[in-house]
């Protein structure tokens, strides 16, 4: 297996507002450290969070990208992150289908209470994105300097 | 309709009565009982023992045989039934016994609980229905008082037998109506008559089965069903009353009108 | 063989127009040979017998056009079993009127795909007759040739979901079917690749494709009033493919958009002039919701609640439903 | 293009210590659009806010970007004073570069890379934000309170009291509920009619209540401050303005045989009937069921002896339309059925009861006129055993209810207490796993009941009751002395859970407020918004949102109504401006967003438009109730064509911050 | 200290049983038919599996006084399954070398004529390997 030494991922991670930012914020509190490569963009809830975002996020350069929301049933808008899931499992799918590395997407359930479980989750995440190195699959040359 | 039949080790020994009228009957309602070729014995107990894979493989052959026919599987006696039931219960939903099973039995031929398991109360319950069994009576019990003795194995567990509520059941009591008599309800009717534990402990069996039969005959019962040759032997035995104990078949048989066709099988059977 | 003709169909017609039930008719119109067949509204019976063709080259599916459908009374359309999906699917979307429609369903015996036949019979073919199970080909230079239809059908045809109709006013000819299709195999075939197989595959594909949207705008389920690709306030408008990423973020969104809502009538890669298989990514997202959530087949009622905009609390999570999904690691 | 002011705080030492905030401002100096960029110590402090202020005043700022802390922690405060400098508040975005940065971070130059990031994520974003406005909408001053019970009585009598208008809605023909029912009250023993009885009349009088009994709501259409509800007046074939309650009717009504539901079917009343003598409104009801005039045509006595000539046996439901501008769900409990533990034999005795049950067989105005007699025979039962946990914290959903009901410990110390008071010849047994009795002095009630009352508590459960002749036989453990213990009882009476109200599950359908699994409405948040729904407007009372007692079911109710004065003092309502909007040019209505939409915030018109092509035409299009939009943004996903954008989140605001992190 | 460890693991991998779900009501042992005979109840069974003190319950023969009528089963409000617990504690021991309880040369001298052959094979299941 590649260890790319060196390698620094570009990550971006979606979060919703109520649960996941908040986990990433009590991280913080916590002083619990995860890899700088991670980035969180804030969203109200991980429905918000459109397929496009995700495969711009690619286009871009990024390496991975996480989808983090509340635990299924404690959705702030109580059904939000149900749609989130059937639309990840099946867009996630369907990256696999393309050849796409299936490591590079992730959908995990972040409480506002789980700081350590967001720190953990996001070294683990950068872990395995940089085992696989730079994304070559679903790239925009253009957007290469 | 056919299905599949498994009889048992004890209704071709000791309780061949309980098969030869249960047969009889089966065809007076339209169905023809088709025994399983070479079956074996089903070893009158479940092991609830995850890793017990060898003792429930007659069992799995005898279901697997009914799959293949796209049979329902049926039985008469308790104990083949709740082995049976509770063996395909763990095929459906334990994929590592079901893997297990599969690789030693017959590699070529996966089984995985497709066969239903019918006892055969739940027959005439559900197939036949018993506003038929009315229609087909034509000696109505009328004005006998029947406690119905379902003992454990008929109904528990519950969440595998999926048989009738374990704590308050009727399929008996239904069946008594059907027949023309009249059910006694009691309350030690879902409780356990000692079995196989006679062997061991005989006054176990004794305490356990009088409390039955005090009860049933408290609630005014002058004769009990069962569908179990043991439980039908701890209550004669160890009971120590005499309140009549019979198989459900027989009354059904009489009430049907076959008993004396039956009868002469039965003593040459018995003899 | 079509056992309906094309002269019971403008019969039909006819009988419609004359008693003022219709005003209008969606008709397949030929073009310079009877195999190229275009979508057409006829007005009258006389038009029709002019230029209305009913044979095996008739696979354009009319429920699209029911949307931008406009005049007064009745429009007529002629519905394939595999067309009525579509219907039902945009009826479910409140795209048309359904009032405004009267739709007959028609049996199909499968569409033939004249790319295939020109393939077998080389250039210059002229015209194309059926005759029983066999294909009569005319040519310039080889005169007739003879082919055994089933095996020049189109692929959706060959793998035929439905020959059952699930929305008509009325009905010519028997009703058929839901058959037991193969449609997956080839996803499932696919899934069985490797990782770098699958990207090598699709890259292939993909990267000839032309943007020329061709598969949009044939596609019912691809209905909307303004794509999201033609839009500029969007964040991803564009034009024309300049970069592979393009290719797969356009027809994995195109996909994704019309996921729970594809009915798989296979025209997207009926009218590819690339020949990509674009109904191989739809059948994938078919498959998936199959096997994650249940069959669904869209179009099948009207009124029914897609797999994206439904849910049960005991959904597969993704990192399973990759792993579900059958493809390689 | 904007103009934007970049403001980069170094929390003390807490941002500076691991990011260099110079070279942040510095960096996000040249970002496109940035005019201006400082760094401050505090930029939360006075007297940074005052440097915003003046920056916005001086650069002409249109947009700012705070890198700080979580905007968790300080989005409202920057927020403010934009909109005191004169900006539109939502101009404002913020750069989490302390919880997600600087704290997490150990090197200066990471942190200070990626704070640069997060920043022009930031200065990306607030290029595209637009001003926002918060949707305004008016505020009916009517609230209505769904439940009569003594959760509902409470609540609607403390918000008449504060000057609004107030609507109960009682499906039964009186309001009271369970606690009507009931006995002596725990655990100060008063008895429950003296005491609520007074709270009825009290609603029944009040100039600001009005009570819609035997009457159900059936449809709720709009949100908060705006509720359209259709309520149900069941038909009672009595005319509720003529009828005096003198109750002439009720006696001389030839179908004595109909089962008592007030007495839970252990005696019987007539087909006409008011239900207790307490009753508020103190008007007959015909029981359509059982009255024989209405069945036959036949009879009529009841329309012989009413002087007031209230009866009319041709009356028909009537739906009559009202607007709220808050609604209380006050539904309440039952006991579940005893359907599924016949191992205690509650089907197969009379003698083995509900602790419900034994209320009303202990009650002055019950059955029995309160002497404690076996239903069966009418005898005195001089041993009696009480079996705790009956259906409550079970595992596995097919029997029973995984939570604690968390009242039977103390009405079952109640009942032990009061039949040793009363019947100090009776022996009783309490079979128990765990005695929970926290609560101002109930432990020292449960003490009372052993020490002083001599009640034999069991540690142990119950594990067949066989009824034996005239006996019960109990057949239990005795965990503490370790030894299976057989108890010949007279009367068994079973503490059974407790359940939401059946009518609790459409109604929240109706009100799109969520339930958890086991129907109890859900509140907003567990611990700091107990009282109210999350769904803006709907508010909770007593037991429909989880199992209480009387005192806590009052609070709760009087939290309740302060929740809904709150909200009916105002005269406007302000809306977040966060919320979904169509473009209706785009717009297929073909209904994915509507489906998705957990709060039916979407509707759909047709309207008419001019094509391109100069022609008009009708289409159906989506349109979003900002006021009852929450801002999820799951519409935007389900829409293919992308008409539906979240203002605040748009799709290019979130495609300019990922491009930004990207690049 | 490994070794209680490893009974306890083998005992809950043969019955699959979550002791922990218990909340020590008693509901087993108190619906027990044969709970006199034994010197661990049911509910001791369930306790002593958790805490790991295996020994004293294989060194009893409270076991073979279960009548595996799954009444402790289907009780439990808490889906427990003592049975199973005791059913894995008896093949633990039946299943070494030398210690069936019950021997096929024993039976005839138990028999009598109205026996049912159920009896006998169940009774052999139950007391020997």
């Amino acid at each position: 297996m590649q260890v790319n030494e060196g390698f620094k991922p570009t990550i971006v991670a979606f979060c919703c507002n109520w649960c996941s930012y908040a986990g990433a914020d009590l991280a913080g509190n916590n002083r619990l450290n995860y890899p700088a490569e991670v980035k969180i963009i804030r969203v109200p809830c991980s429905c918000r969070v459109n397929p496009m975002f995700i495969l711009r996020a690619f286009q871009r350069g990024a390496d991975g990208v996480i989808i983090c929301g509340c635990h299924p049933g404690d959705c702030h808008y109580t059904s939000g992150n149900y749609y989130t899931r059937r639309r990840m499992s099946l867009l996630f799918s369907m990256l696999d289908y393309l050849g796409i590395e299936r490591e590079r997407t992730r959908l995990e359930w972040v409480s506002a209470a789980e700081g350590a479980k967001f720190a953990a989750t996001m070294n683990d995440f950068v872990e395995q994105v940089t085992k696989l190195g730079e994304n070559k699959r679903l790239e925009d040359l253009r957007c290469k300097q | 309709m056919k299905v599949s039949y498994f009889p048992g080790c004890t209704l071709k020994n000791k309780a061949k009565d309980l098969d030869t009228y249960a047969r009889r009957c089966a065809e007076v309602l339209g169905i023809t009982m088709e025994e399983i070729e070479n079956w074996q014995c089903c070893g009158g107990v479940f092991s609830t023992a995850k890793d017990e894979i060898a003792s429930k493989l007659s069992s799995v052959r005898a279901l697997a045989y009914a799959a293949e026919k796209e049979q329902i599987l049926v039985s008469v006696c308790s104990a083949c039934h709740n082995v049976l039931k509770q063996t395909n219960h763990a095929m459906q939903n334990d994929a590592d016994f079901a893997l297990r099973v599969n690789n030693y039995c017959a590699p070529d031929m996966a089984y995985h609980g497709e066969t239903q398991v019918m006892h055969y109360l739940e027959l005439l319950r559900d197939v036949v229905g018993f506003d038929k069994i009315r229609e087909k009576v034509v000696n109505p019990l009328t004005g006998k008082k029947i406690g119905a003795y379902y003992g454990c194995l008929l109904l528990r567990p519950g969440k595998t037998m999926q048989m009738d509520d374990v704590e308050n059941p009727r399929i008996m009591e239904d069946f008594i109506r059907a027949i023309g008599a009249e059910p006694v309800v009691y309350a030690m009717r879902n409780e356990c008559c000692g079995g196989y534990v006679t062997l061991e402990d005989k006054n176990l069996a004794a305490k356990t089965s009088a409390a039955v039969l005090d009860n049933a005959a408290a609630g005014g019962a002058e004769l009990l069903v069962t569908a179990c040759p043991l439980c039908r032997y701890n209550l004669v035995k160890n009971g120590g009353r005499d309140l009549p104990v019979v198989y459900f078949t027989e009354l059904l048989a009489e009430a049907l009108g076959v008993l004396d066709a039956t009868q002469g099988v039965k003593e040459e059977n018995n003899g | 063989m079509q056992t309906v003709t094309k002269e019971m169909l403008i019969a039909k017609a006819a009988e419609l127009l004359d008693n003022g039930s219709v005003t209008r008719v969606f008709g397949w119109q030929k073009g310079e040979f009877d195999y190229d067949v275009t979508p057409a509204l006829f007005h009258s019976a006389a038009e029709m017998e002019k230029d209305f063709v009913w044979n095996d080259f008739c696979g354009a599916n009319f429920s699209k056009y029911l949307i931008k459908d406009k005049g007064e009374g009745k429009v007529l359309v002629f519905l394939k079993p595999c067309d009525t999906y579509s219907f039902n699917q945009l009826l479910t979307e409140h795209r048309f009127d359904r009032e405004k429609v009267y739709a007959v369903g028609i049996p199909c015996d499968g569409m033939a795909d004249i790319r295939l036949i020109k393939e077998e019979a080389g250039e210059g073919v002229t015209g194309v007759d059926t005759e029983g199970d066999e294909l009569v080909v005319h040519t310039l230079y080889d005169g007739d040739i003879r082919l055994n239809r089933g095996d020049f059908l189109a692929e959706r045809c060959k793998v035929c979901k439905s020959k059952k109709h699930v929305a008509y006013d009325e009905l010519m000819g028997d009703d058929g079917e839901i058959a037991d299709s193969a449609r997956f195999d080839e996803v499932a075939k696919l899934e069985a690749m490797s990782a770098d197989e699958r990207f090598a595959f699709w890259q292939n594909e993909l990267s000839r494709c032309i943007r020329c949207n061709a598969c949009r705008d044939v596609c019912p389920a691809c209905s909307c009033e303004k794509c999201v690709f033609g839009n500029p306030k969007s964040g991803v408008e564009n034009k024309a493919a300049s970069d592979s990423f393009e290719e797969k973020m356009f027809h994995i969104i195109r996909a994704f958009h019309v996921a729970g809502r594809c009915t798989d009538c296979g025209e997207c890669s009926r009218v590819c002039p690339q020949h990509i298989p674009l109904h191989l990514l739809n059948r994938k997202f078919i498959k998936d919701i199959d096997t994650f959530y249940g069959e669904y087949q869209a179009g099948a009622e009207v009124g029914s609640r897609a797999p994206l905009v439904d849910y049960t609390e005991g959904d597969i999570e993704p990192s399973k439903a990759v792993e579900r999904g059958g493809a390689n690691a | 293009m904007q103009r934007i002011g970049v403001f980069v705080c170094w929390c003390g030492t807490n941002i500076a210590g691991t990011v260099d905030v110079v070279k942040v401002a510095q960096t996000l100096a040249n970002e496109p659009g940035v005019v201006f960029s400082a760094d401050y110590q505090y930029m939360c402090s006075q007297a940074g806010q005052d440097m915003i202020k003046e920056a916005v005043k001086k650069h002409k700022l249109t947009g700012l970007v705070i890198c700080s802390c979580s905007p968790r922690m300080h989005e409202a405060t920057f927020r403010k004073t934009a909109a005191a400098a004169g900006l539109n508040p939502y101009m404002v975005e913020i750069a989490n570069i302390r919880e997600q940065c600087s704290w997490v971070h150990k090197e200066m130059p990471i942190g200070t890379e990626k704070a640069i990031i997060l920043g022009k994520a930031a200065v990306a974003k607030v290029n595209l934000n637009a001003p926002l406005t918060p949707g305004e909408s008016p505020v009916t001053k009517r609230a209505l309170v769904i439940g009569g019970g003594i959760a509902g009585i409470q609540t609607a009598l403390d918000i008449a009291d504060a000057g609004f208008p107030v609507d109960i809605v009682e499906k039964l023909p009186t309001i009271g509920g369970k606690m009507a029912q009931l006995d002596k009250t725990f655990p100060t023993l008063d008895c429950a009619a003296c005491i609520l009885t007074p709270k009825m009349v009290d609603a029944g009088q009040h100039e600001k209540i009005r009570i819609f009994s035997y009457s159900e709501v059936t449809d709720i259409g709009g949100f908060v401050g705006n509720f359209h509800v259709t309520i149900k007046k069941k038909a009672r074939y009595v005319r509720e303005d003529l009828c005096t309650g003198c109750g002439l009717c009720t006696e001389k009504c030839p179908q004595k045989k109909v089962p008592n539901e007030f007495n839970l079917g252990m005696d019987t009343r007539r087909a006409i009937y008011i239900p207790f003598a307490q009753a508020v409104p103190k008007i007959a009801a015909i029981d359509e069921d059982y009255c024989t005039m209405l069945k036959t045509g036949k009879c009529g006595v009841c329309a012989k002896v009413c002087t007031a000539g209230a009866i009319d046996y041709k009356q028909q439901d009537e739906y009559i339309t009202v607007d709220y501008g808050a609604i209380v769900a006050a539904t309440g409990y039952n006991p579940i059925s005893m359907d599924k533990f016949d191992e205690f034999a509650y089907s197969q005795s009379k003698d083995v009861i509900t602790s419900l049950e034994f209320e009303r067989l202990t009650n002055a105005a019950g059955p029995t006129a309160g002497k404690l007699l076996r239903p069966s025979d009418g005898k005195h039962p001089h041993t009696i055993v009480f079996v705790q946990c009956v259906g409550s914290r079970c595992s596995g959903a097919d029997k029973g209810k995984e939570y604690c009901s968390k009242i039977c410990c103390m009405y079952t110390a109640k009942h032990a207490m009061l039949t040793r008071d009363k019947y100090p010849d009776t022996d009783v047994y309490v079979f128990y796993i765990d005695v929970r009795t926290p609560g101002k002095n109930f432990d020292e009630f449960y003490r009372r009941a052993v020490e002083e009352y001599g009640v034999h508590y069991i540690k142990g459960m119950v594990g067949k009751v066989t009824p034996d002749g005239d006996k019960l036989v109990v057949q239990a453990s005795d965990l503490l002395a370790g030894k299976q213990m057989k108890i010949d009882a007279d009367l068994v009476v079973l503490a059974a859970a407790i359940e939401p109200d059946k009518s609790a599950r459409p109604l929240a359908t109706l009100l799109t407020a969520s339930m958890d699994t086991n129907d109890f409405f859900t509140e907003a948040h567990p611990k700091l918004r107990p009282v109210e729904s999350p769904t803006a407007g709907v508010f909770l009372s007593g037991t429909c949102q989880g199992p209480k007692d009387i005192p806590e079911t009052v609070s709760q109710a009087g939290a309740a109504a302060s929740k809904v004065i709150g909200l009916l003092a105002k005269d406007k309502l302000m809306g977040n401006p966060c919320v979904a909007h169509s473009d209706e040019m785009m717009c297929n209505g073909c209904s994915s967003c509507e489906k998705v939409c957990p709060y039916g915030a979407i509707t759909y018109a047709d309207k008419e438009y001019r094509m391109p092509d100069r022609t008009t035409k009708v289409r159906r299009v989506a349109v979003v109730n900002e006021a009852v939009c929450q801002g999820c943004g799951c519409c935007t996903v389900a829409c293919p064509s992308g008409a539906m954008d979240l203002k605040g989140f748009a799709s290019a605001q979130i495609m300019a911050e990922v491009d930004a992190i990207c690049k | 200290m490994a070794e209680r460890n490893n009974m306890k693991e083998q005992i809950l991998r043969t019955s699959g049983v979550n002791p922990l779900k218990c909340m020590r009501c008693g509901k087993c042992s108190a619906t027990c038919p044969a709970y006199d005979e034994m010197e661990y109840h049911p509910h001791q069974f369930v306790y002593m599996v958790e805490t790991g003190d295996i020994e004293p319950l294989l060194n009893s023969e409270s076991f073979y006084k279960c009548l595996t009528c799954f009444a402790c089963v289907d009780r439990c409000p808490r889906s427990v399954e003592p049975a199973k617990l005791v059913e894995a504690a008896r093949l633990m021991v039946i299943r070494e070398q030398g210690k069936n309880r019950l021997k096929p040369d024993d039976i005839p001298a138990q028999l009598d004529e109205d026996m049912p052959q159920q009896l006998l094979v169940s009774a052999l299941r139950k007391y020997s390997k």
